[in-house]
């Protein structure tokens, strides 16, 4: 059996390159991999194109890349909150693909899917839709979105098995699953490794042959918010 | 009234409107207060983040900062949730099986198209899931204070602010009145203050009539 | 509470009309809904649409509306073990659409998601992709295929809660959640219904919103073959 | 031989190919008898109506007619297995997660694009998941006797038969010998009978030519 556990996170630095299209899951801070986004920051890589919801909160997540100046282009929904990610897009410093939600996350399941492309009812007529093929199907108005695939993803869930197959926790759940199917290179980041046949085969959501490289995450909820727990890095 | 004052009696009209055995999806602002005023009927709370089934606000032992609403706000699941990925949630929503979107709005023309997701002159940053709610729920119900901080009627002939998608809303509920869309025309279902339709035509600056009661 | 366990599934007759497009689960035999497609025998309704991986067989599960001449069209990717289908297609008698299983299973998902159509890299280049559009992403070749929907789904689940939300069998899950998410009426078959919160909310696979009607299945497995067990209708 | 021990003479070396590993579909005929000879090898088996891990064929006890695979045979779950919808599996062999597909064939040309699916001059009434495996799995083994019934050669110049897609194949295995595809050209890689490659050219009527071997 590929050894796919990783004890020291920090070994896997090497995976990141300068310019990759990094998919990272979570939806604000939950169902983010916090530690492998530690390990990307350690990495020094920069030129990032990142495809997430939003872009982390207050130095935790991906806000932590955007601090350090890592991140080039980002992909996604939601960065009103964001207010230094609005203030560099502004100045030109970052560059941004703003999705409605529903379209970036059928985009990237197309991307692991051999789909190239797909028509969605969603952003018709209005400013994300400029630049944007339209077609009627049965006598409705779709517009064409483009299939969304990255280098490299990092995903979080709550439990993997010594193969890797995953389950998730909640609405920690999210992109996450869509991810792990859309990158040449999955991370995942858990809360448990359990033995294989731990995981009933009905309930594994990601199964072991999206995931690459499993590592233990470092940090726990303390007191309503996530806290670093060992310095993996 | 203050403003908390008026939202909190838009939030229970809107839960009027809301059926037994449907499936609801509750936008942020406004919307989000529905959640108080649904108790005893059995509405499904739909969170596109992947949930259907939002149940009570946790108690301080039940608090799980991974377990969140669209507005990120932490959510219990109510008795017979489901949990799935953003990709099946959003395929929830475009594809028409969530019954009744209830969404912030910023205008509303009166043929029924909202703008609700960015202002005009600023940095067009964020979306999230609005346009898909938009696109996709079998009903949308709009929720707004009537008139804006600078005293112009969100009610409007034709939009200033970006778009939210060609489908026109279904109802209007703000702290004056309850507007319906049909066929593209607005009309007043309800007036919620002590305010004839004259009145109320007056003070948005745009003609309004009664919906005609059909048998 | 709706109450959607129907207890005598000849009452759901009235909810089959002829001409419609039916969607219906199964591989094989594995997954297919018995009790409903007796329904729909009984019923007598004519010129049916059928949509379904294939056509049963030896006179179970859809086959028998074939014998019964119910059937006009059948939209699937295997017809050719049903050899009076093919009979039947050659004589004129009966119209197929054959679509690669994975594309089937693709449309359908999309009718269900809101997505107008999609392109898929299956098929280009054959004689299945005649007459479709192709069209090159980012240096591959891609054919578009339509979204599939239905007028009434009928598929097969393993246990319901009494909300209908859906957990499946093993490999009898196939073409079934995504059937639950395309048609306009759905209509599932289960062994068991359950209480309310007996089902994992991590483990629903068919959340309840896409359930309209639940039936207990008149079948179980005896001897390496589904036996009928009552006569409920 | 008879045609069954030339069958079993072809799945095992098919076998010697697989890795440890890598998740791998066998398709229906001679792919489906692959099976028997990996033991000892990790190979995780993808069958293409949901399930990922399928486990050594079942008793009399296990026996369920639900539990299949691809080619509607029973089977069991391998520890570690995961089941998923048809949709989803699709998205996984279409999406190039499947690291082999071994797949039957009725035609290969001397690029190695293959037919494998439909009989010219018939109905073509199925194809399954044939073009969903030709078109995503990462390699595809080509796995069939030599020659047909008739006697004509399964390599041809150009297909006669409906081909199965655009892709070249990797590998095609039979039971005289072992061909592979690089760069759209067919070399001989092995052969399996006390035949010289110019007596085995003959046979199929196509000269053919040893690969070379780099490094």
């Amino acid at each position: 059996m590929k050894q796919k556990f990783v004890k020291d996170p920090s070994t896997l630095m090497p995976l990141f390159k300068d310019g990759q299209k990094i998919l990272a899951g979570g939806f604000g801070i939950s169902g983010t991999p916090l530690t492998i986004i530690d390990v990307i920051a350690a990495s020094n890589v920069k030129n990032l194109k990142i495809v997430s919801n939003n872009l982390g909160d207050n130095g935790i997540g991906l806000h932590q890349l955007f601090i350090r100046g890592q991140i080039k282009k980002a992909i996604g929904s939601f960065f009103t909150m964001n207010r230094e990610a609005v203030l560099a897009w502004t100045k030109g410093e970052l560059q941004i693909d703003l999705l409605p939600q529903g379209t970036l996350a059928e985009a990237i399941r197309c991307g692991g899917a051999g789909i190239g492309g797909f028509y969605t009812k969603t952003a018709v007529g209005t400013e994300l839709a400029n630049g944007k093929e339209e077609r009627v199907i049965d006598g409705e108005r779709y517009i064409f979105e483009k299939a969304i695939k990255g280098d490299v993803a990092i995903i979080r869930a709550k439990k993997a098995d010594q193969l890797g197959n995953l389950i998730y926790h909640t609405t920690a759940r999210n992109f996450n699953p869509m991810m792990a199917t859309a990158a040449d290179v999955v991370i995942a980041e858990v809360d448990e490794i359990v033995e294989v046949g731990e995981i009933d085969p009905e309930h594994v959501v990601t199964p072991h042959v999206y995931v690459d490289y499993i590592i233990q995450t470092a940090y726990q909820k303390e007191g309503g918010q996530y806290v670093k727990q060992r310095c993996s890095i | 009234m203050s403003n908390k004052d008026v939202r909190f009696k838009i939030a229970p009209r809107i839960a009027d409107e809301l059926e037994d055995g449907q499936v609801v999806n509750l936008g942020i602002g406004i919307p989000s207060l529905v959640n108080a005023f649904i108790e005893g009927k059995e509405v499904y709370l739909q969170s596109e983040n992947g949930l259907l089934g939002i149940g009570p606000p946790p108690s301080q032992d039940e608090f799980d900062i991974d377990l969140i609403n669209a507005g990120k706000e932490p959510v219990t699941l109510a008795n017979g949730a489901a949990l799935f990925s953003s990709a099946d949630s959003f395929a929830m929503i475009r594809g028409g099986h969530v019954d009744v979107a209830v969404l912030g709005i910023l205008q509303v023309d009166t043929r029924g198209r909202i703008a609700n997701w960015a202002v005009p002159y600023q940095p067009i940053l964020g979306v999230g899931g609005a346009m898909d709610l938009v696109a996709g729920a079998k009903k949308v119900i709009g929720a707004a204070t009537l008139f804006a901080k600078d005293g112009s009627s969100k009610i409007v002939k034709e939009l200033t602010y970006p778009i939210s998608g060609i489908r026109f809303i279904d109802l209007l509920i703000t702290e004056f009145a309850v507007f319906s869309f049909n066929k593209e025309e607005m009309v007043v279902n309800e007036i919620l203050v002590d305010m004839s339709i004259e009145e109320l035509s007056d003070k948005i600056g745009i003609p309004l009539k009664w919906r005609e009661l059909v048998g």
